[in-house]
């Protein structure tokens, strides 16, 4: 089993490609634990984010600094009395958070974290995303249906009216950044979402530099669609708080409101990789053509670990800023520790980096294993920027009305990337 | 177990056309029987990509996804004239639609 | 939801693929290079699942119970596709389908009347003899499949994968200046399209 | 939706009967000359995020487009003017800070003034300018509460942060004062109790230098935010006829061209004697009744410093009699609220209790208008114009 893992390391194939299914199933545990974690992570994230920017603490009681909150939000809604609205459709109602939640968890088969980080290659796999994600609506329509109640129901028909609309600009976006993969030698593009990665090297060029406004003003269509997809602040009319108090999960209490969060983080984490991977170059780390020297490789194979230990560096200041009464004893010795444990991480992070840098040449598996850490480390630095972005816009605007989001859709965005494909095309066909 | 062959997914399509069918002509809401046709319509295109299989080339999946485009529009008008139906008669009972006008 | 839960999983593409793969080694351990996706077993499921969701469709009384059951037959045709190397066309059917038509469909059952439609009787005054005539058509499907078997070769010819996106798009718009066979009947379902969008949208208006 | 849905919301409103036959919105038997697939009447509130405590409307929507609103009140009534028949006046005078509670000194101010204006006392000029200046203050922290629950109805979360961190430092200048920081009871009749403690002034002043910037800060949130501007311009749009027919004061009233302003139009305390300018707006809509709130908070800030520049010495308490018995007669006082024209009606029978006492809140009156203003607009709508009116749901029940 070791000797298979250490070759599985050193070979350079998709866990889903050939005989590789032991470590397909064991990619995907990790994925769905991580983006399990992520997705704790990332409420924890938001909670002090937006506090801060509203010039509060946010959580501080449950664990240091309230690093403990979402386990302990997790279990306060695992516990929590399940209650299905005696007139609700009982079937409809339970199944209704599973379809979003398989929805939001099926894309991450084909998200590319490197080139031999992934599930699987398909060679639909844009497709393939865009068609899983767009079944995670199913999900919402038919929980505000099964809730057999009015402000479930409206959120409901508002949000299915909103995704579907926003998922033609969204797709023509993505079909603009397609396109550009077939500006190469043999003229074929791909549908791959390695290849499309692939094709960003290839060329020396991320997407959304390539044909310089077209590639920004694509990725940009897609972000205002991507938000308009996930629900999100300012277009999150389907759960408006102070519209229809919480849209389609206003009668979901417990467990099963929980799995909505979850699918919705999910969804948001899966189209930033998304557009990750289209237009920020997917794993690729910056400057990879122009800085392509092994010193270079070295420079930036140390980020990971210089990362980790930043974020030690702010968990010790945090010790340190902690009051001294003893009442805050326990709470100092666990942030101690996760510091210390950071800390930890980042030593081995950057002793793998610099083990890796002493054989670069050969395909050690030190070497290996430091690519797999870079490629890995710099898609999720790109992810956790669009993480931030979705926090930003959440403290920043009011709310769309209805009305205007569905006008964006359909007069602005769809408009504007239907031109910036003919534009590509145009473009493409000339320069090549 | 036996291969799978092109016969066997011809038996498929017609198990799900029968079953279309059965939905067309017997339920009385249009929602269903639109979704009738829908099967009828799936069972149609699977036994051309099981053609298309067979012979190992592409007109057969070339004429599925024309189909899924007619699909597409078939639901699209189908449900608006339900829509303006059930605005004049508030009912999408297919015994009721029996005038030719209202 | 168990087909889309094998979709996520499976990937016929890069054969062997995914956890699909992995459970039908456990499962029925495969031998030679044939794609393990495309054995008997899951074809027999993913049919039994089609099957199962169009009679669900037919017999249930809640149009939204129909339209999930709708649904799973969808995925599972489209997982059909997929064993048929046909991922293009299967991607399209889950995209329009599943993500489209179906969405459009549950929409339209929120705004009529469903209370009601739910209490009503669920076939309609002529059903004994739409029923008749259905077995007459099953019978006719049988005495053809029972008589022509010999019609339908055993041969299931490779289609290159890979490339099968390629291909369609040749077929569709032609390549290198060309027309390609079909890119005529494209033009003209753009247009079907189009009139379908026109009319639906001047129907369910109600002032234009 | 359907016929289910319908019997069911019936079903809620035939609690009250009588109030259900003057509805006008026909719940029972809507007239339909055109089918509607998608008509339904779903009730917003008593208890729901954006109405502002204890609202109830009911609104029968076409889709998401509101063809027609009712609102029903009553869940927070305490009868405060009854209780007012039964305590004497000096009693009675906690008890109108808990009608708007989040203006609580302007409307003891207006009792005050009623009263004394009864009594034929006058207050001496220093109780005057400490009164305008209390008063002032709690305009702005009542904008400010406005604002950020404004904000927050539309979607935008981080302003509310922002004023609440504000208003904060108003409520400790009251706390300072009078040892309350809500319900305040500042004045007494014919003048104040508390003479203004050491370095009020001074603190006064900090305030005013502090919450200058910050005014601009909220409005570098919202003012030119595109979303903002879309989401209140042409919404809830009324016309200053309207507002006249209807007895709308306040912002609203001036926000569709109304230059009406109680403190200019009939001075009281001390307001004869500053500078500051009526702001207006001209289409009456919900922006520029944000924008005339947001100038009324700045002009609050010029009275405040005039005031606080200009406070005279002498006493704060004018003559008046341990007991209060005013003569036979009666009286209609009204003062320029935060939220518009709040009057007092008070009939005097020459004991110490009042015969009878109305007032007139601002917010009730306000209220009415929302038909007028969210008819054939959207559900989001309704929240902004809520929002807009500036409603406290203590001032309207009562």
């Amino acid at each position: 089993m070791l000797n298979q893992f250490m070759s599985y390391l050193g070979s350079n194939v998709t866990p889903g490609g050939a005989n590789n299914q032991l470590w397909a199933l064991i990619y995907v545990l990790i994925i769905f634990a991580g983006v399990s974690v992520a997705v704790m992570a990332m409420n924890w994230f938001e909670r002090k984010a937006l506090a801060h920017f509203q010039i509060r603490l946010g959580p501080m009681r449950v664990g240091p600094h309230g690093l403990l909150q979402p386990i302990a939000d997790a279990l306060k809604l695992m516990l929590k009395e399940d209650i299905i609205p005696q007139e609700a459709d009982q079937f409809v109602f339970w199944i209704a958070p599973v379809i979003g939640l398989l929805a939001a968890f099926t894309v991450y088969t084909v998200i590319p974290f490197g080139p031999s980080q992934a599930v699987s290659d398909m060679n639909i796999g844009i497709l393939f995303m865009l068609g899983v994600s767009s079944l995670g609506v199913l999900g919402i329509v038919v929980a505000g249906w099964a809730s057999n109640s009015h402000y479930p129901l409206i959120g409901a028909l508002r949000s299915s009216a909103q995704m579907v609309s926003y998922e033609i600009a969204m797709g023509l976006a993505v079909v603009s950044a397609i396109l550009m993969t077939s500006f190469n030698a043999s003229g074929t593009g791909t549908l791959s979402m390695i290849g499309i990665v692939r094709s960003q090297q290839q060329q020396g060029i991320w997407f959304i530099f390539k044909f310089f406004p077209l590639g920004l003003v694509a990725f940009v269509n897609f972000v205002v669609a991507m938000i308009a997809e996930t629900n999100r602040a300012p277009f999150d009319m389907a759960e408006a708080e102070s519209e229809l108090t919480a849209g389609y999960h206003t009668e979901y209490s417990g467990l099963r409101w929980s799995l909505f969060m979850l699918s919705e983080y999910a969804a948001m984490i899966a189209v930033s990789s998304i557009a990750v991977t289209l237009w920020l170059g997917g794993w690729l780390r910056p400057f990879p053509n122009l800085l392509h020297a092994p010193g270079w490789d070295f420079v930036f194979s140390l980020f990971p670990g210089l990362t980790f230990l930043g974020l030690a560096a702010i968990a010790f200041i945090g010790v340190a800023r902690m009051p001294a009464h003893f009442s805050f004893k326990i709470q100092r010795i666990g942030l101690a520790a996760f510091a210390a444990m950071l800390g930890f991480i980042a030593l081995l992070l950057l002793l793998i980096a610099i083990a890796g840098r002493s054989s670069s040449s050969d395909a050690s598996i030190a070497a290996r294993f430091r690519e797999g850490i870079d490629y890995v480390y710099w898609f999720v630095l790109k992810v956790a920027l669009f993480m931030y972005l979705f926090i930003w816009l959440r403290a920043t605007w009011p709310r769309y009305r209805f009305d205007q989001l569905m006008r964006i859709g359909w007069k602005v965005l769809l408009p504007i990337t239907l031109g910036v494909l003919v534009l590509t095309a145009i473009v493409g066909v000339i320069v090549s | 177990m036996v291969p799978i062959t092109t016969f066997h997914y011809l038996v498929v399509a017609a198990a799900l056309f029968v079953l279309g069918v059965i939905g067309v002509l017997t339920r009385r809401n249009v929602v269903i029987v639109l979704m009738s046709i829908e099967l009828i319509l799936n069972a149609v295109s699977l036994n051309l990509v099981a053609f298309s299989r067979m012979w190992g080339n592409l007109h057969g999946q070339v004429f599925a996804i024309f189909i899924v485009v007619d699909a597409a529009a078939e639901a699209a008008v189908g449900l608006g004239i339900l829509i303006a139906f059930f605005r004049n008669k508030e009912t999408i009972n297919i015994d009721e639609i029996d005038l030719l006008k209202w | 939801m168990i087909p889309l839960f094998i979709w996520a999983l499976d990937s016929p593409l890069q054969h062997p693929a995914g956890i699909a793969a992995f459970l039908i080694s456990v499962v029925a351990p495969v031998n030679g290079e044939m794609a393990p996706v495309a054995t008997p077993f899951f074809f027999y499921l993913l049919s039994g699942l089609a099957v199962a969701g169009g009679f669900f469709v037919v017999t249930r009384h809640n149009p939204v119970h129909c339209a999930l059951a709708l649904i799973v037959t969808l995925i599972a045709v489209a997982h059909l596709y997929l064993m048929l190397y046909a991922p293009f066309v299967a991607g399209v059917q889950i995209i329009v389908y599943a993500g489209g038509i179906m969405v459009l469909f549950l929409f339209v059952i929120m705004l009529v009347n469903i209370e009601r439609a739910s209490k009503d009787r669920r076939f309609n005054r002529i059903w004994p003899v739409g029923l008749a005539a259905a077995c007459a058509l099953m019978g006719l499907f049988v005495s053809a499949f029972v008589k022509g078997r010999g019609l339908f070769p055993d041969r299931m010819i490779k289609l290159p994968e890979a490339s099968n996106t390629q291909e369609i798009a040749t077929a569709l718009y032609g390549e290198a200046g060309r027309m390609g066979q079909y890119t005529f009947a494209f033009e003209i379902a753009s247009l079907l399209l189009l009139v379908a969008i026109l009319g639906a949208v001047i129907m369910t208006k109600k002032r234009i | 939706m359907s016929d289910g849905t319908v019997k069911e919301t019936n079903e809620i409103s035939g609690q009250a009967p009588a109030h259900h036959d003057q509805s006008h919105l026909h719940l029972e038997a809507p007239e339909k000359p055109y089918l509607d697939s998608n008509e339904l009447i779903i009730n917003m509130g008593p208890q729901h995020p954006a109405t502002h405590g204890v609202l109830r409307v009911i609104l029968k929507l076409d889709g998401e487009k509101v063809l027609g609103t009712e609102c029903v009140i009553g869940y927070l009534h305490r009868g405060v003017e009854k209780i007012g028949e039964n305590r004497t006046y000096t009693m009675f005078n906690p008890y109108v800070d808990r009608m708007d509670y989040v203006a609580a000194v302007s409307n003891g101010l207006g009792y005050c003034e009623a009263v004394e204006k009864l009594m034929n006392v006058e207050a001496p000029a220093r109780a005057k300018y400490i009164r305008v200046i209390l008063t002032e203050l709690n305009r702005i922290a009542s904008h400010q509460l406005w604002l950020g629950t404004h904000a927050l109805d539309i979607g935008a979360m981080t302003p509310l942060f922002y004023t609440f961190r504000d208003r904060e430092e108003i409520l400790k200048i009251f706390e300072k004062y009078c040892g309350a920081r809500l319900t305040t009871h500042a004045f007494r009749i014919g003048g104040c109790q508390y003479e203004t403690y050491a370095g009020f002034e001074k603190e006064v002043k900090n305030f005013l230098a502090f919450v200058a910037p910050k005014i601009d800060e909220y409005e570098e949130l919202l003012t030119t935010n595109r979303i903002w501007l879309e989401r209140t311009r042409n919404v809830g749009v009324i016309s200053g006829d309207d507002c006249v027919a209807l007895g709308v004061t306040g912002p609203v009233l001036r926000a569709s061209g109304v230059k009406w302003d109680l403190r200019k139009a009939q001075p009281y305390a001390a307001y004869s004697e500053f500078d500051f300018e009526i702001p207006t707006g001209e289409n009456g809509d919900t922006y520029d009744r944000y924008l005339v709130r947001m100038a009324e908070m700045r002009q609050s800030l010029r009275i405040i410093e005039q005031a606080v520049n200009g406070i005279p010495e002498g006493p704060i308490m004018g003559k008046v009699p341990k007991v209060i018995k005013p003569p036979v007669g009666e009286i209609y006082h009204s003062i320029e609220a935060p939220k518009g024209e709040l009057g007092y009606f008070i009939v005097s029978d020459g004991s110490t209790q009042p015969y009878r006492l109305r007032v007139r809140p601002p917010s009730f009156v306000n209220l009415q208008a929302l038909d007028v203003m969210v008819r054939g607009l959207l559900v989001a709508d309704v929240i902004a114009v809520i929002g807009t009116l500036d409603i406290v749901l203590g001032e309207v029940d009562r």
